[in-house]
């Protein structure tokens, strides 16, 4: 972490950036934010350890109209959302220092209260474990244990773009990226509909997922303008939360990278990156492998098409 | 049996036929094997079923010797069928004797050595129930 | 559940039919007197790659028990790409739609030419007796209104 | 954005097509209650000068802004009305049409059922035009040439029509030669002309007229575009001789060891080589090899055409090439076919060498023909003595051997053979099968009682049931005269079968390029079958003879000049007005991602860099910019766009939904 500090105070005081994007310690210990920091000083605050999940190209939409350039740390994964936003000229290149960051696959909170742990005070982070201080004592876990879900089904730790790296990695896809599409798609469209009846129930429209999503980058989204008579802030029906996440994934279909962000954030713990993924899923069997973000030159599966294309009538075909 | 419906209207109802469908292009008398044996020939029937005249169709002579071979529903260009007004018409006389209309007793006396011996089966399958 | 007797279901479908091809097979139909029920109403679009799958859950969200696209044939497109497009994003559509437990007989989607008035009311007769036998749409519709 | 509007809503009777089934009173009555809607009324003929006189008139007294009519397709009147609301002073896009006969009286028995839809369909028309907005179109070019699809006579003439009015025209025709079916015919009714006589020298001048190009072994391969602006692909088949150096001298044919093909032109009663024109008057005069039955192509062992060749033509390597050409006007000018008689085995077509189709006996008539000229049974070469010719088979037959349709032409070319059967050879007996005798036509009644009368054909009023050929070679006829009541049982040497024709068999093909419509006999549809019966309901398509429906050499020619002026007037324009329904894009809600770009068949839409003012934050921003001369409105970007920034004009966002809702309502 010391070298980050150091390279973006170097580069600060010598002009090449304007400010540095990345995170500051929150006011809990497994809580820091993404923070700009424009001096040395101010780079006091920074941190990067493994509850900096939080991907900062979506930032970058924002911070390229500023003046000067942004230092920013990119984790392997949130390039991908970079070069992405890139591909569709939403972040300017030419205004980002990417300082790619390594990444031993990144922790979640919930997982270690799911593990009973509670009155959490401080974790801390050993080579392959977790120490945690708590009001009830002292804990360890395997940190392997504890990941955010996508860190198991990491796509690699290599980073599509950056302009110099820092830091090792260490791979951690031990899961099976679809395994938990196939599971809900193995399921009678009785059990399917109660499981996201479920899920989906407890929705309560805070738009966590839309705001942290990179792909989710409208200016305006469709459901807060009236171009579709689709404004609105709550679901004035149950039927509205489905329409909402179906568009949203819909949306962004081909586009998203799978980045794991809206799940993370989901204040109601709602797996949302099972929409997500059940598009990228059907895509690379239906249309070829696509990962979104890996370049800057293929064309997305739905701004595209072949002539022998399959006929919608093979989802029922499937079965 | 006929409760204020017309015999003509019962010969279309059981042959399923429509006469207005006719061209008159005479393709059924054309292609009929037994043409030379009928009164009223294969193209008038859809006629008489028009003119609403049933009686003579029903006493006519033709009825029986039409072999149901069904050249005429076959090759008819309209879909008219000719061959299925036949077989209504004696629908409607069977109907009207009841089982009783071909008695095995009376057939010595209807023999005769033109007799197609199809005619004779196909009779008894049709008029003894 | 109502106590009153049920009358017989009758579907609320949706075509969105492309203008060129099946809005004219659509007529074709009707001026060959090729009939198919009446719960089928059309909404004319330019072409399969103008419906939003927005149009098909606002419609299912209102009430629609089905949902039906036409265009043109693959390769027919007037606009000459935009049915693979439209292909694409409603392949992907019902695969999530089904994912959620949709019935799938409740979409589809149909090439008709405009020549081809026989299978258009031979599509509609179909769909109308496939989501009749479905049922109402109780699963993307608003649960709360229903017991 | 959009204000409040006042809609009229006018519902047409349609005489009884549409108030048959539904009850245009009601639907009027419920139309008045939707919202926006303050006045409404029916009327026996929307379409009609009285019917848009009242539109007018409401407009005027109640200042309307917005029109809903409840009538027929959208595809048969939406510009009758839409031109009325102009003259009358409002936008004729604030027009929106209720399809309540097509897509409603015509296909629903039950009134009540079929006035709730009509009620529905007029409820979605008026949740529509509450967001409709005034349109204006914009203009495109016109590229001033035209496609003559098919060289028979309706393409020939089409073709010398369109260039005599100064238009380059190329026509593109499958066969080696142009000339069509017409070029198969013998003598022509009801003058007895030869045919040939009075076609060739059209051949000639088209083939020889500085505006006409000619594409003969070639197939229209694709077509995009749009009236005024199609762009198509002509596959030019190889012909394996090449078209400059060819002389026609003919002598690769006569030197083909390959002689055993069955001739096309000839309809399979001659032979002909592998390397061949179809016949001596062909145009171009160049042979095809016909690379299936060529011994070269097939063994790779022969090349004598090759080696005989003065001129040094023949080209075995020579490949398919494909042609890429621009046309403002595209005329469908595919002919017709005999129908397959296959099921009809009552008359023994299969069975018997002497039972042929009629167009058999125009090649049996023709002196260039396989008996050259002299009328003889196939079988034997023996003349034959009695001829029975059957009338309408296959023809006005509504069971699935035949075609329902009348096809036409039969009863003068069966008047026309037999008369020149009993003028040629006087010991032939000659009998006539007919249904009906159809003779409508300038001297054409005449020329049938001329049969009879003068050269005592013997027409007998029935069908013939069966045709069997006898051990002796002869045919055994049996058919019925209906006016004498008869069954006739009559040998015959020959038969002579007036087959029912149909559209040419590749038409569907063509059609389907051309998002032309077609029947359910495979006709090709006139826009308005009284109106504008050699428009094809596709903007800038036209048709030309029998790919329409059956007709005869003078028809034929009348409607190939019709579709020419129809065409001449669509070339005649330097712009057309474009459809206004575009794309256009919210400048504050485009992220300027190019999803849209990306999707774009017509390249309309480019980014620039514009400064907005995006409530009070002014800023530089990549924005999505639709050119309206490329744009054709499909809509594939609005979907595209996550945002809903690209909306289509005429079929928004929220016009599209409001329908949704009205129906689902």
């Amino acid at each position: 972490m010391q070298e980050l500090v150091n390279r973006a105070g170097e580069l600060l005081a010598d002009g090449s950036v304007a400010r540095v994007l990345g995170w500051k310690a929150g006011d809990l210990s497994y809580n820091p934010e993404p923070a700009y920091f424009e001096n040395a000083e101010a780079l006091e605050q920074f941190v990067y350890n493994g509850f900096c999940g939080a991907n900062l190209s979506k930032y970058m939409i924002e911070a390229s109209k500023l003046e000067g350039k942004t230092l920013v740390f990119l984790k392997p994964c949130d390039t991908y959302s970079f070069s992405q936003l890139l591909k569709e000229h939403r972040v300017d290149r030419d205004k980002a220092w990417i300082i790619g960051v390594g990444c031993h696959g990144k922790l979640d909170i919930e997982r270690i209260r799911e593990q009973g742990i509670k009155g959490i005070e401080l974790v801390q982070e050993e080579e392959d474990s977790l120490k945690i201080q708590t009001l009830y004592g002292e804990k360890e876990l395997p940190y392997q244990s504890v990941m955010l879900e996508r860190c198991y089904v990491c796509k690699g730790k290599e980073h599509r773009i950056y302009d110099e790296l820092i830091g090792e990695s260490k791979e951690t896809d031990t899961g099976e990226r679809f395994a938990g599409v196939a599971e809900v798609e193995a399921m009678s469209p009785e059990e399917k509909f109660a499981f996201f009846q479920r899920e989906l129930s407890k929705c309560i429209r805070c738009n966590a997922c839309r705001n942290v999503c990179p792909a989710c980058s409208c200016r305006k989204c469709v459901f807060d303008s009236n171009k579709f008579d689709s404004a609105q802030k709550v679901n004035v029906d149950s039927f509205e939360e489905k329409m909402f996440h179906i568009i949203r994934a819909f949306h962004v279909a081909g586009r998203c990278t799978d980045c794991g962000e809206c799940s993370r954030v989901c204040p109601q713990g709602i797996p949302l990156h099972l929409f997500n993924r059940k598009f990228i899923k059907d895509i690379n069997e239906l249309y070829g492998t696509f990962q979104a973000g890996e370049d800057l030159e293929t064309k997305g599966p739905l701004t595209n098409f072949t002539f022998e294309d399959a006929e919608p009538g093979i989802v029922a075909e499937r079965g | 049996m006929s409760y204020g419906k017309s015999q003509t209207e019962e010969i279309k109802e059981i042959s399923g036929v429509n006469p207005y469908k006719c061209m008159k292009c005479g393709k059924c008398s054309a292609t009929c094997p037994s043409f030379d044996e009928m009164d009223i020939k294969p193209h008038q029937f859809v006629s008489y079923v028009l003119n609403d005249d049933a009686e003579s169709l029903v006493n006519s002579k033709s009825l029986w010797k039409c072999l149901s071979c069904f050249a005429c529903v076959e090759r008819c260009p309209r879909d008219v069928k000719p061959g299925k007004l036949i077989d209504g018409a004696r629908q409607v006389v069977v109907r009207q004797r009841g089982a009783d209309y071909l008695v095995p007793e009376e057939i010595p006396e209807c023999l005769d050595p033109e007799l197609p011996q199809q005619l004779l089966v196909s009779a008894f399958r049709r008029y003894r129930r | 559940m109502s106590i009153e007797a049920k009358t017989e279901f009758k579907p609320k479908i949706v075509a969105f039919c492309c203008n060129w091809c099946s809005y004219a097979g659509a007529d074709l139909a009707g001026s060959s007197r090729l009939g198919y029920p009446a719960d089928v109403k059309i909404i004319r679009v330019p072409c399969s790659c103008r419906v939003n799958p927005m149009f098909i859950l606002r419609a299912f969200e209102k009430g629609a028990d089905g949902v039906i696209i036409c265009g043109c044939h693959p390769g027919d497109c007037h606009y000459s790409t935009g049915n693979y497009y439209a292909r694409r994003r409603m392949t992907l559509l019902f695969s999530m739609l089904d994912y959620l437990g949709i019935e799938q007989g409740r979409t589809r989607v149909e090439w008709v030419s405009a020549a081809e008035g026989v299978k258009f009311s031979t599509t509609m007769n179909e769909f109308v007796e496939k989501v009749t036998s479905l049922g109402e749409n109780i699963r993307l519709g608003d649960l709360r209104c229903r017991s | 954005m959009s204000r409040v509007q006042r809609i009229g809503v006018f519902v047409c009777h349609c005489g009884s097509n549409i108030a048959a089934t539904v009850d245009v009173t009601k639907v009027a009555e419920m139309a008045r209650l939707e919202q926006g809607v303050v006045h409404a009324e029916e009327y026996q003929y929307m379409c009609s000068e009285a019917g848009q006189a009242k539109i007018a008139e409401a407009i005027k007294e109640k200042d309307l802004t917005g029109i809903v009519v409840c009538s027929c397709s959208p595809r048969m009147h939406e510009t009758t009305f839409r031109n009325a609301v102009e003259r009358a002073g409002i936008n004729p896009y604030m027009v929106e049409i209720a399809n309540i006969r097509e897509h409603c009286s015509w296909i629903h028995k039950n009134k009540a059922e079929g006035t709730e839809k009509a009620i529905i369909l007029a409820k979605a028309a008026i949740a529509k035009v509450n967001l409709n907005a005034p349109l204006k179109p914009g203009e495109s070019r016109v590229t001033k040439r035209a496609l003559v699809i098919g060289g028979g006579i309706a393409g020939i003439q089409t073709a010398l029509d369109i260039a005599e009015a100064g238009y380059k025209v190329d026509i593109v025709e499958k066969t080696p030669s142009i000339g069509g079916r017409m070029s198969q015919l013998d003598k022509t009714f009801p003058t007895l002309d030869c045919s040939a006589c009075i076609l060739t020298p059209k051949m000639v001048e088209a083939s020889a007229h500085e505006n006409i190009r000619i594409f003969t072994y070639s197939e229209v391969e694709q077509v995009s575009g749009f009236v005024g602006d199609f762009t198509v692909d002509i596959r030019k088949k190889a012909r394996s001789v090449d078209m400059d150096k060819c002389t026609g001298c003919g002598v690769c044919s006569e030197k083909c060891p390959a002689k055993k093909n069955a001739s096309e032109f000839n309809r399979g009663l001659g032979n002909r080589s592998a390397i061949y024109t179809p016949f001596a008057q062909a145009i171009p005069n160049v042979p095809v090899i016909d690379r299936e039955n060529c011994i070269k192509f097939k063994t790779g062992k022969c090349g004598v055409c090759s080696k005989v060749c003065q001129a040094g033509a023949v080209d075995y390597e020579q490949q398919d090439e494909i042609i890429t050409e621009k046309y403002g006007a595209i005329v469908a000018a595919t002919g017709f076919d005999t129908i397959k008689l296959d099921d009809f085995d009552e008359y023994a077509y299969s069975q018997s060498k002497d039972v042929i189709t009629s167009l058999e006996l125009e090649r049996v008539m023709n002196a260039a023909g396989p008996t050259a000229g002299h009328l003889e049974r196939l079988s034997d070469g023996k003349a034959p003595r009695n001829i029975v010719f059957i009338q309408c088979v296959g023809s006005r037959d509504c069971t699935n051997r035949g075609k329902p349709y009348c096809s036409k032409i039969c009863c003068m070319y069966t008047a026309k053979h037999a008369m020149l059967i009993r003028d040629k050879y006087p010991d032939v007996k000659v009998t006539v099968f007919y249904i009906d005798v159809r003779t409508p036509g300038k001297n054409f009644d005449e020329f049938y009682r001329r049969a009879v009368e003068d050269y005592g054909v013997n027409y007998v009023k029935g069908q013939v049931g069966k045709v069997a050929p006898q051990p002796d070679g002869s045919l055994m006829v049996q058919g019925v005269d209906m006016l004498d009541n008869k069954q006739i049982r009559m040998e015959a040497d020959m038969v002579v079968l007036a087959t029912a024709i149909e559209p040419e068999a590749g038409v569907r093909k063509i059609a389907t390029m051309l998002t032309a419509s077609i029947d359910n006999n495979n006709f090709l549809t006139e826009a308005h079958p009284k109106l504008r019966p050699v428009e094809s309901p596709t903007a800038g398509v036209f048709l030309s003879g029998v790919c329409q429906g059956p007709k005869d050499i003078p028809e034929t020619v009348a409607q190939a000049g019709a579709a020419a002026v129809k065409a001449i007037g669509l070339l005649a324009k330097n712009k057309l007005l474009t459809n206004p329904c575009t794309a256009t894009t919210d400048e504050l809600l485009c992220n300027g991602c190019s999803a849209c770009e990306n999707v774009c068949p017509y390249g309309a839409i480019t980014y620039e860099d514009r400064e907005v003012n995006d409530h009070g934050i002014r800023e530089v921003r990549r924005i999505a910019a639709v050119n309206n001369a490329l744009c054709q409105g499909c809509g594939a970007c609005t979907v595209t766009c996550p945002s809903g920034a690209m909306d289509l004009q005429g079929f928004s966002n929220r016009q599209i939904i409001a329908e949704v809702d009205a129906i689902c309502r």
